[in-house]
């Protein structure tokens, strides 16, 4: 791991001369919105960052991909690969963490989805220490911290009006940046390093989640605690489609002329149609089952296989929830239920 | 605002009465957030009846939540456009007025939350109190502020052709297709939204613009006559597309064209549930 | 685990239609048998009894069916029942139209496990399929290494008996005791009249050292597992093919998990005790 | 030159327009031949999904024609139709979608000069409008997918 202290211009610099090679993306407000965009001219690097409403899943797993083109009579068959490199600037640690949950399920060894695969290698990610908490982000809470590398490729540390900090953890940046910077420190641990990253600061109302992680296969049955969650759940789909760490997709044809090309597209375990079986049996016919899914999925069952919860704090879902349900309340909620 | 002390104290002595005397099963109602903004609750027993509040961030629509808990006794705290809800649902045979006992609220006009005005559509409010009541506490409702979504429409409607196209595709480009909107409507109550019948194939699931035409035009579509212009579908859009000068331009037509506005008497038909021999005609009839 | 016959596991590979009949008297049955478009693909593509395939047709979608055909054989067969988009498509298809498989997917009943036990195979339905498969292949290779084997497959009327031809010759066989049933009464039908979970319930099976196998609609499995508890058979001795909608069959799309167990890729084959203490799901 | 020749399609209803589409024919009554015509059995059928779907799938103008209101052969199918489609139809305009795309019109069994003479006036509407750009649904990977076969 290499600490490197650069001024601006030459990290400017350095950006400028890879963008032959690489798009680089920088969060950019579009009215009420914060949106990744593509890096033009350099007098929009305000160093902010803004956390971006939509998470970076949509770089590895955007919401439409095509998975291969046939001809409507079977007989031909092309795949579509997309293997455009890029580097994420700016990104928030709760989100650079989702792309190391999401590659749990996509790169284990069963099966490697040749899609995510490739698109993943070619995504670089910068990340930045958070400069302040969002209105309902709680990495704090899970135990996380809002300056940690979470899986990153670097990440950018106390910015000065003419320089900035930057931790790098691989080799392929840390040669991009290597002849721009002033100090190159070597460091064998981030912890070394992330004191100078304590920019935001706030007492952490942790979460019960490893004592919930035990307590949840005991309230698979109660009935009542599902019903209760999910009692002014509307079932959209607004959580899962926002959520970093949701990747549940759904795959279908779509056909024109004499072709055609099969997709795949973003699903929610909240839709009814997710489980509806063509006999009309439903296993989860109702939100108190998929909330039980939603809840089980990101605090038992990610745990369970990788040890990682499947939630990374970003509080997406709690800004964007037209019931206004907060997960941390549903995690006290049922942790407390008798 | 001393109104919304007032109405929250006299809904939560009406709350007591329902579960008391009319032995509802569940109150729907609003219970605050840590920072005095309103969500959804659902009230259980008497003892909770205090969680009951209410303000002018109540932007949900409760009607919604009555299909969670059909055959059920159920009161609800119901605003205008909430007790219109009620009035079209009653109407369409969804919900049973005997098992419904409605805490009327004169409403006092939503604020939006970013920029802490009313709704466009409470500032074009007429209907300010709910149609039917069991209940209702004693506040002036809001006076009509002024048709200020009216007014937009009519901007947009003198754009040229390709202005309004070009805002309308901008509108479609945002949509994500997570149906919130959909969720969110009381009048959206189908077992199979034509989304997902897949023969015919209506729309695709890839989100392109012409699809989210397809979507957002029907779904608006199949309220003509029913909507009652609560704007919940328009809060509940996580990208913030702008609904409600769609909705808003077809209850005008409907109310222009038809005289007919959404929700207003039990058992009456639906604008588009009924016809009248000298409707408006506009028809091509051979004349150029 | 035989892994899936390309390297990227949603391309389909393209095989031809050989043979498609109906099953059922009121055609929503169909079996259908399929030939790989290059021969070489079918010595890589082997599977066990238990494990299922993705058919794909062009511009209507996949969907999940298990192998109904003996792994020895050289066809590839499976049953279909005529529900939504794409089965109808399927009943639509015509000897030598080209579609996609993939596959094979999922796991196997664990053959290994039932030598030197009685064995008893319970189904009911369209469900029958893979069963049908495992039973050919035990009666080929296993004929000796297993101690008795029941059948008791049931349907709602002889209409809708799966590989009736294959049902008389298992009947004759002295190898096996079936008790073939439907759930109501038709005129000219002699077999056992009832539910498969009576009819197991009243069925005199050895239950010293016996393994059960299940599949058929959830309705029956719920029914038919407490009374093989009550018999005194294992929760680890009862097996079950689960049904749950898939579209990737791969373990990827997140939709047909039963606990954190995919249906797709750790299943449909789970022992009961398995499925103990996870959400009834299925 | 190849001028542009628009497709249109056309719902007529089975008891009155479509009688009036064959009479025009048999009494020899020109019209452009750019109207593909769909028999439905009353103008009460048209679901607004129909008129969207038509555009979507590329065609340039569409046309709903129906009995006279009080000629319906089910009493009343054109009167819910006609308070549908005056609603739908002030929607679709509202997006801007051109209003010449969408044409709505009474054509009795008996009116063969009109059914020609309303042909011809959406046809030449819609050339003047050009192909259908503003919504329509374009697959360009597919179709070079399958111009490469």
């Amino acid at each position: 791991m290499k600490l490197l202290r650069i001024k601006k211009d030459n990290f400017e610099e350095a950006l400028r001369s890879l963008q032959n090679e690489f798009k680089i993306y920088i969060p950019k407000k579009e009215d009420d919105n914060v949106v990744f965009s593509e890096l033009g001219n350099f007098k929009d690097m305000d160093y902010k960052f803004e956390r971006t409403s939509h998470p970076i899943k949509e770089f590895v797993l955007p919401q439409n991909e095509t998975l291969f083109y046939f001809l409507k009579d079977g007989s031909r068959e092309k795949e579509s690969f997309d293997t455009s490199k890029r580097i994420l600037l700016g990104v928030r640690p709760c989100d650079a963490k989702t792309l190391k949950l999401l590659d749990f399920n996509f790169l284990d060894s069963s099966y490697i989805d040749p899609y995510y695969e490739k698109r993943r290698k070619n995504t670089f990610v910068i990340s930045i220490a958070c400069n302040e908490f969002g209105e309902n982000c709680f990495c704090d809470s899970l135990g996380d911290s809002p300056y940690k590398l979470n899986g990153a490729d670097a990440i950018i540390y106390s910015i000065s009006n003419e320089e900035l900090n930057l931790l790098i953890d691989n080799e392929v940046i840390f040669s991009f940046f290597k002849k721009y910077s002033e100090k190159i420190e070597e460091v064998n641990s981030e912890e070394e390093v992330s004191e100078k990253g304590k920019i935001a600061e706030r007492a952490t109302k942790p979460l019960p989640v490893k004592e919930l992680k035990e307590k949840l296969p005991s309230l698979i049955g109660s009935t009542d605690l599902w019903k209760n969650i999910s009692a002014t759940c509307i079932e959209c789909g607004v959580c899962t489609y926002l959520c970093p760490a949701c990747y549940c997709f759904d795959i279908n044809d779509i056909t024109f002329g004499k072709g055609g090309k099969r997709l795949r597209s973003y699903d929610s375990c909240m839709f009814k149609e997710y489980t509806l079986e063509a006999s009309g049996h439903n296993p989860r016919p109702t939100g108190a089952e998929r909330w039980r899914q939603r809840l089980l999925h990101k605090f038992l069952y990610y745990p369970d296989l990788y040890n990682e919860l499947g939630c990374s704090g970003c509080g997406r879902c709690i800004d964007k929830c037209p019931s206004k349900i907060d997960i941390r309340e549903v995690i006290n909620y049922a942790f407390n239920y008798k | 605002m001393n109104n919304d002390k007032l109405i929250t104290e006299e809904i939560r002595e009406f709350g007591r009465k329902a579960f008391k005397e009319e032995n509802v099963e569940i109150i729907i109602g609003y219970e605050s957030l840590n920072d005095n903004s309103l969500k959804p609750a659902v009230i259980y027993n008497e003892n909770e009846v205090n969680k009951l509040t209410w303000n002018q961030t109540a932007s949900f629509n409760l009607a919604t939540l009555l299909r969670k808990f059909k055959g059920k006794k159920t009161g609800i705290i119901a605003n205008g456009c909430i007790g219109r809800s009620l009035v079209v649902l009653i109407n369409e045979g969804q919900i049973k007025r005997e098992n419904l006992v409605i805490i009327g609220v004169p409403c006092q006009g939503i604020l939006n939350e970013n920029n802490e005005e009313l709704y466009e559509n409470c500032m074009s409010c007429k209907y300010p109190s709910p149609p039917i009541f069991d209940y209702i506490a004693q506040v002036e409702p809001l006076k009509v502020q002024g048709d200020t979504l009216g007014e937009r429409i009519e901007k947009i409607e003198a754009m040229s052709e390709s202005e309004k196209l070009s805002y309308f595709k901008e509108q479609m480009n945002k949509c994500i297709r997570c149906y919130a909107c959909r969720q969110a409507c009381p009048m959206c109550y189908c077992e199979t939204c034509f989304v997902d019948i897949n023969s015919p194939k209506w729309l695709s699931k890839e989100v392109t613009n012409e699809d989210n035409t397809i979507w957002n035009i029907t779904r608006i579509y199949h309220l003509a006559g029913r909507c009652v212009e609560c704007g919940a579908c328009s809060r509940a859009c996580p990208e913030g597309l702008d609904l409600m000068y769609l909705i808003g331009k077809m209850n005008r037509d409907t109310k222009r064209l038809f005289g007919f506005e959404a929700g207003l008497k039990i058992g009456t038909k639906g604008n588009l549930e009924t016809f009248n021999p000298n409707d408006p005609d506009f028809f091509w009839k051979g004349e150029s | 685990m035989p892994s899936i016959i390309n390297d990227n596991p949603y391309l389909p590979v393209q095989a031809k239609v050989e043979s498609t009949d109906f099953e059922s008297d009121d055609k929503t049955l169909k079996t259908l048998t399929f030939s790989f478009l290059t021969p070489s693909v079918r010595e890589k593509f082997n599977f066990l009894p238990g494990q299922f395939i993705e058919l794909s047709i062009a511009g209507k979608g996949e969907s999940p069916f298990g192998i109904a055909s003996n792994p020895t054989e050289e066809l590839i067969k499976i049953t279909v029942n005529r529900t939504g988009y794409v089965t109808n498509a399927i009943h639509n298809l015509y000897k030598g139209d080209i579609v996609g498989i993939r596959g094979p997917l999922g796991n196997w009943y664990p053959i290994s496990k039932f030598v030197g036990s009685n064995l008893a195979i319970i189904s009911g339905g369209f469900a029958f399929t893979t069963l049908a498969s495992l039973l050919d292949y035990l009666l080929e290779n296993y004929s000796d290494k297993l101690g008795k084997i029941y059948l008791i497959y049931g349907a709602r009327n002889p209409g809708m008996l799966l590989y009736r031809d294959k049902l008389k010759e298992w009947s004759n066989n002295p190898r096996l005791e079936t008790y073939i049933t439907v759930d109501n009464k038709v005129n000219d039908w002699d077999g056992l009249v009832g539910f498969v979970p009576d009819i197991v319930e009243k069925a005199d099976i050895d239950i010293q050292n016996t393994y059960t196998v299940i599949c058929g609609p959830p309705i029956m499995i719920k029914l038919t597992i407490p009374k093989l508890l009550n018999k005194g058979i294992g929760k680890d001795h009862i097996y079950t093919s689960l049904e749950r909608r898939m579209k990737c069959g791969i373990g990827k799309c997140g939709r047909c998990n039963i606990g954190k167990n995919f249906v797709c890729k750790d299943g449909p084959v789970f022992s009961y005790a398995d499925l103990e203490g996870l959400p009834e799901e299925y | 030159m190849n001028e542009f020749e628009p497709k249109i399609i056309g719902f007529l209803c089975n008891w009155c327009s479509y009688a009036g589409a064959d009479l025009a024919g048999v009494s020899r009554f020109q019209y452009p031949a750019n109207i593909r015509i769909i028999r439905i059995p009353c103008s009460g059928r048209v679901n607004h999904l129909f008129i969207m779907r038509a555009l979507y799938d590329g065609a340039d103008g569409v046309l709903i024609s129906g009995c006279h209101p009080g000629d319906c052969h089910y009493q009343t199918g054109n009167y819910y139709a006609r308070r549908r489609l005056e609603i739908f139809k002030n929607l679709l305009y509202f997006t801007g979608i051109p209003q010449n795309r969408l044409k709505l019109a009474w054509v009795s069994a008996s009116e063969g000069a009109q059914f020609s003479k309303l042909v011809t006036e959406i046809t030449d509407d819609v050339k003047e409008l050009g192909e259908n750009e503003e919504f329509r649904a374009v697959r360009k990977d597919i179709e070079e997918f399958c111009n490469e076969q």
